[in-house]
């Protein structure tokens, strides 16, 4: 890291050091002009911002306004004290993860994966279900250690349990990729719902996946754990593992 | 710039998908679904619910389904019905929504009159979509049809009011084509949801009402700007004819339609969607409604270099199919899209050579060319540097449809800057580049001459294939999105049946004959 | 204007009215990862941001991280009350401002400009006075009324106000376009300093120009008038014939 | 893509050329500058600054010309002095610092000993820049040459500690090339300021020392990323050949360096900027120091369409000064730019001729390719997308040095993530589009065809009146980027002085022996 750095006032850096410079933009539903511009200006000043520059503003029909600004936080953030909530599990190889499993446990690990709800989008839970994996990383069908079942896509949650319920599952990986409106808080809570009603939540290793999912909000919703954007099968499949062994 | 094709392998290749659709075609004439008996319902003056909020369309149809007479078609049961009631098809629907008869529970009236009322009913259809359909021509005229490529901008907040704001904003900017998105999971329901609706996900709702609070949106601001603004929905799905029906009623101008993505990608049963398409692709065609077919779908799943001729496969198949329901080649809207990973040496001479193949193989229609959707992320600049590349593609190739590409297409539906932005893109990028397409040659048997060549090979083998197992088996064995479907399995299958001999459709026949498809 | 606004309280409009989304991109000077993601996040909602999404962030060597980022504001802004400080004149036409001077002033009006110090950016006060003008819009030697000396760049204040003296100028029009470590303000005080001191101020009206200046910052050091980003040579005539005449 | 040339027509331009500088060289070749002077004390040895700050190689040039002997040269008053006081140069300038004596007043010495001190501080300062220059050059070899278009960023913070850091953080996201730009006005200094900086205003003081610094900076980091890393600094303003002098003492691969930009664009006096390059480029020419010519600044005042073929006069004519100078084609950096108003329709296509037009024109030289920066604005994103364009443009052209556009380009000196978007948009483009241009060919007699041989006649044209009036009349006319400049006018003119005949300068005079234009 550079010198001088101060981590329990930690600024952003554009130009220099601290000086917490921040590109913003967004749109005022109000014609263009001054008066709009002074309005955009008022209104990033208000959020803890200084040297507001506005450096451009443009009609953009229909009586909205388009900014560019940048400006200046006039906070600071202490990096040191920051604990994250990050998955945090010891990277481990293929072959580790199968003797570990079978050395401990004594059997396969039975895995259901679905995308839930209205969610059609599976090709994130194939990149951590299907042999084939992601960016060179297998998949978990490729691991002796697991049985998996994919249930595909659109699976209503309460079909989710019963299937999981069916294999006598110990994970359930569920993958929410449409979040506006928050309906992916929506699905997730009915599934976590269900489960608790059905008193299989205590039973199976729930873990959530998407893009726009972060470990903070699945733990939140009453998840066991949540991976984000760009996740590897292998992080997975070492979570599974580290917690199973853990369990039994 | 010229793309030299082996003329020979073209005309091979449009044979042979001549050929594999001739077979499903058999399948499809044998056949209706519920869908489209609803559709002539529809058609016929049925709207609105009842008291429980389900469809008088499907009201009338479940009725008769129930009753065990769908076999010979709604249209009769609605005929004989208003014979016997002396009610017309609204009155008669709400009666059967207020659970007053069962249609199938009426006794059979004089056949001649009954026979009469059909062909009257069909005749005031027709004439209902003639009205539409030339109104909309006469608009295009006079308010002058856009440069090519049509700027194509989605919106999908949910509600049709933000959207009817959105829409308009972005037609000041320059948008020339608004597609309200559906959504989430529409087209998985067996009926169209009634009225104007502010809640949805990922999209809008497709509702008769919501396309006339667009429509009327649009013909409001198109003056304004001096161009015909076109309106865009998706004829997708399990209600695949009906929407194509509204869409005819409402004046949309061009629809999403697939001949077989529904089955792919929505798991929707192949017979409920290969019968659904024809039907739906009937009123397109005799409504000047444009379709957009779904090839770039494929290449989200699969990979979009290596799979490249199943792009050019499918829309082949989509191109018989169209023909096969009388459609005008310059209602085609043949899909293709711009997915390679940037991250590919090279990856802009594939993009330039396979938007080509598209171009040449179709010079009569109107392809619509996607935008980079997969392969975008966070990183809204360099998704912004993504589209710019895309859109140089689009006027470098002369594409027709030019779905903008959003520089947040991996966070969320756009926002009204995000569309804005990527408007101005394309402005910039169409002007600027104007007729560099038209001012450069490709190199003789270079590398972008040799890779059409080799997709247009690769889909001819692959179409000898499918002609040999038969389409519905290919698509068994995965051959399409890297996605295997069953015959008998997926939703809708319960939606189709076997035509009694006694089945009567004389609104779909008559359209059949003016498009000189009467088969 | 969209139905339903609520000027009192107005907020950017993403997706949504009032949904008050903002796009932003900064840097931090910490290595990628979950600690710099929730670093990131911190620091925005310590700034009366909520739902803060990280969309992207990004390795960008020697131990910096690109973010961009999607939150919402919590605050709003009262359209109604802002008065905007911007020169507003009535814009007249050519004819008319030279038959204005004529009558009132039964003179030319004397015009200095220069761009100042250390900023040899000339385009921008050129588009004010070169006949050529900008995008059509004739400059001020284009005028009858206005005698016009383009003393060019890099003019040292002192050399200006010499100058100014000379030609019994009514009007010194200077340009600042480098605001880098904010020359700008260091070299505008400078000439407003000089024009006190040797009483000339009261006698001359103080403009000045430039990408980055705002009517605001201009009479924040005490000149009479600031012209932005985008401004027409005749808006620039008419608010010195408007103020002259009112002078006089 | 190949643009095809009339041969003959570049002939007729280069032989035009040559002639019009011809007539120029007569006039330098019997003058030197203050800058020249000082130039021969820096290398001889001279450094530091005395009491008050001023810097040595200035006090001693200045305290010859007070006492009026500079007609003779520095290097004889220096090397008199150095026998008579039995001192180093550097100490004898610490003496005159301390204003201990004047060197005009120290008696002449023996001649031959005079001489031959002459001839030892010339032939010591040759060996210093050799070895310098050869070490950069195996340095080159091991590292590996990055592939072309180099990738060439700014830093500007105004602080070389910070510059540090942006320059390193940029190399490990692909930089080839770290320019650091000088402070506001510099180029106005007559003196060099000393020692590191940290006060800068739009960009960092050019110091020995900050050369120093980043070059340090740069070799470490280089190896870890596994390519070689430039260095690039102004050689410009009233220190031109002085700054060429620092620069190969502190090993740097590239200087801004024109023939004219100072005149036009600083208001420079004309024969002292004329003499000042002949010095600078023979040091350049010597260090294989790479020189970027300025055309880039002609389109920034003036229309980069209807005055295009100023550039390329201008590009002929910093071709024939650096050949006087004795320098290798591949060092020269000839200047040309992506300034077109993106609102032009078809501007891509002028962009693509332009560019081709300089590529063609000098196809041993290593052509720079500057950005947008007249026409971006505070919209970022659509600043993003030209750059886009002109990353195309580039590649396609094959460029050699291509300095990276910024998103940010109307607002402020790059950000750190500014520079980081540059870099990874032109690493996007180039890869992705890597083989483009060679796949293409342009239309016979089309657009971009006719526009280059079009600007190419008009330089022609140009450079027969120019021939015609002599340059300086030229330049008073305002033929270049439409500023006009009076001969006996501008900044620096009572440094140029005429040699007197006992003038002596063996340092100059052996450089120009070894690059073989010994006049
Ligand atoms: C491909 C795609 C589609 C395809 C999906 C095909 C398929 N079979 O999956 C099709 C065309 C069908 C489609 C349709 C729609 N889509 Co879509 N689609 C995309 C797109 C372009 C790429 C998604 C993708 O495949 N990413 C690649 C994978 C590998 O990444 P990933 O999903 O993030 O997965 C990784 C991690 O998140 C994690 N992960 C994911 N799941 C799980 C699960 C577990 C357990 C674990 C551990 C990890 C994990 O691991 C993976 C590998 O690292 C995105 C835009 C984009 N560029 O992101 C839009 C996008 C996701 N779609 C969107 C929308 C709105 C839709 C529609 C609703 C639009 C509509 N109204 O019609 C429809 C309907 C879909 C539905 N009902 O759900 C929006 C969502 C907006 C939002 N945030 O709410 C996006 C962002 C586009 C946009 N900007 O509008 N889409
Ligand atoms: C052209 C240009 C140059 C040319 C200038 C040629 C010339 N004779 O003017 C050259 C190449 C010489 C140059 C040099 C430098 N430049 Co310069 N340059 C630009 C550039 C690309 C365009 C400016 C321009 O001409 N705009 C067009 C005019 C019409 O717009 P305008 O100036 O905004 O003027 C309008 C209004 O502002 C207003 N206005 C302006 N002045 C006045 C005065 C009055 C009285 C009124 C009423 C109105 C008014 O009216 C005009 C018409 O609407 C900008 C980047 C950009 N795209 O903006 C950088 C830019 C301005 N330059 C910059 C810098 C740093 C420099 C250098 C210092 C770099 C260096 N270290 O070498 C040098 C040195 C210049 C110096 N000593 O001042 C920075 C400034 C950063 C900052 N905010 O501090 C910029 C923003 C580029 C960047 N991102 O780094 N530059
Ligand atoms: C042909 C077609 N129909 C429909 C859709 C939209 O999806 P849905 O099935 O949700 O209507 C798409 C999506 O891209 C499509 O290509
Ligand atoms: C040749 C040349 N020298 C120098 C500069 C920089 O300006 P200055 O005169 O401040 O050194 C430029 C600017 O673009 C240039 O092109």
């Amino acid at each position: 890291m550079i010198n001088n750095l101060d981590l329990e006032h930690l600024r952003p850096y554009g130009d220099q050091l601290n000086d917490g410079v921040i590109q913003l933009s967004f749109t005022l539903p109000v014609p263009a002009g001054a008066k709009a511009r002074e309005a955009a200006k008022r209104l990033i000043e208000s959020m803890n911002f200084s040297d507001v520059q506005i450096v451009h503003s443009e009609d953009i029909g229909e009586d909205f306004t388009f900014f560019v600004v940048y400006a200046k936080t006039t906070r600071d953030v202490n990096y040191k004290e920051i604990k994250t909530l990050e998955v945090e599990v010891p990277k481990m190889g293929m072959e580790e993860i199968n003797e570990k499993v079978f050395k401990y446990l004594k059997r396969q690990i039975v895995i259901v994966g679905a995308t839930i709800g209205s969610d059609a989008h599976t090709v994130g839970l194939d990149s951590i279900l299907n042999m084939k994996g992601y960016h060179g990383d297998s998949g978990l069908e490729r691991y002796r250690a697991f049985k998996v079942y994919n249930l595909g896509s659109q699976v209503p949650p309460i079909e989710l349990v019963k299937k999981a319920r069916e294999y006598n599952a110990d994970v359930i990986l569920v993958s929410q990729v449409v979040t506006q409106r928050d309906i992916h808080i929506k699905q997730l809570t009915e599934l976590a719902d269900i489960l608790d009603a059905e008193k299989l939540r205590d039973r199976v290793l729930l873990v959530v996946g998407g893009p726009r999912i972060t470990h903070e909000l699945a733990v939140e919703l009453g998840y066991d754990a949540g991976f984000g954007s760009g996740t590897m099968p292998s992080e997975v499949a070492s979570y599974i593992v580290e917690k199973m062994v853990k369990i039994s | 710039m010229r793309l030299e094709l082996d003329g020979e392998m073209v005309e091979r290749a449009r044979k042979l998908a001549k050929e594999v659709t001739d077979e499903v075609q058999k399948f499809i004439d044998l056949r209706s679904t519920d869908s489209v008996e609803r559709t002539v319902s529809r058609l016929f003056g049925i709207d609105g619910v009842n008291s429980e909020g389900a469809p008088l369309p499907n009201v009338v149809v479940d009725d008769v389904k129930i009753g065990g007479g769908l076999k010979r078609g709604i249209a009769y049961w609605i005929a004989n019905g208003c014979v016997a009631k002396n009610l017309d098809p609204q009155g008669l629907a709400e009666a059967v929504g207020r659970k007053e008869f069962s249609l199938v529970k009426i006794p059979p009236q004089n056949e001649g009159l009954v026979d009469q009322k059909m062909d009257e009913l069909a005749a005031k259809a027709i004439e209902k979509i003639e009205d539409v359909r030339n109104k909309r021509d006469k608009m295009l005229e006079e308010l002058g049809d856009p440069k090519k490529p049509y700027i194509y901008v989605i919106v999908a907040t949910g509600n049709i009011y933000e959207d009817v704001v959105q829409a308009r904003a972005a037609v000041r900017e320059g948008a020339d084509i608004i597609a309200v998105i559906r959504s989430t999971a529409q087209s998985l329901l067996d009926f169209i949801p009634y009225g104007p609706t502010t809640e949805g996900y990922g999209g809008t709702y497709a509702t008769q009402a919501n396309f006339k609070i667009m429509r009327e949106a649009l013909d409001d601001i198109a003056p304004k700007v001096g161009r015909y603004v076109r309106l865009t929905n998706y004829a997708s799905g399990l209600c695949m004819p009906e929407i194509s029906a509204i869409a005819a009623l409402e004046g949309l101008d061009m629809l999403l339609n697939d001949s077989m993505y529904g089955i792919l990608f929505r798991n929707i049963n192949m017979m409920r969607t290969f019968v659904d398409q024809y039907t739906s692709r009937l009123i397109c065609a005799f409504s000047h409604i444009t379709i957009n077919t779904g090839e770039d779908n494929y290449i989200k799943t699969s990979d979009p270099i290596e799979r490249a001729h199943t792009v050019t496969t499918s829309q082949l198949i989509n191109e018989q199919f169209a023909i096969k329901a009388g459609m005008d080649p310059k209602y085609m809207g043949i899909g293709h899209a711009f997915e390679i990973d940037p991250d590919v040496e090279n990856g802009f001479l594939y993009e330039v050579s396979h938007a080509l193949l598209t171009r040449t193989l179709f010079p009569y229609a109107t392809p619509k060319y996607m935008p980079p959707t997969r392969y975008m992320t966070g990183n809204i600049f360099k998704g912004y540097a993504q589209n710019t590349l895309y859109n140089l593609v689009s006027i470098m190739t002369d594409q027709s449809i030019h779905l903008l590409g959003m520089l947040t297409e991996a966070i969320h539906t756009p926002l009204v800057q995000d569309r804005y932005l990527a408007i101005s893109n394309a402005k910039y990028v169409f002007n600027n580049a104007a007729n560099f397409g038209s001012e450069i040659e490709l190199k003789k048997d270079g590398f972008i001459q040799r890779e059409a060549q080799k997709v247009l090979e690769n889909a001819v083998s692959l179409l000898e294939h499918v002609k040999e197992v038969g389409l519905m088996a290919a698509i068994e064995e995965g051959t399409f999105g890297d996605i295997s479907r069953r015959m008998d399995e997926g939703k809708g299958s319960d939606g189709v049946f076997v035509k009694g001999e006694d089945y009567s459709n004389p609104l779909i026949e008559e359209m059949e004959r003016l498009l000189g498809v009467r088969r």
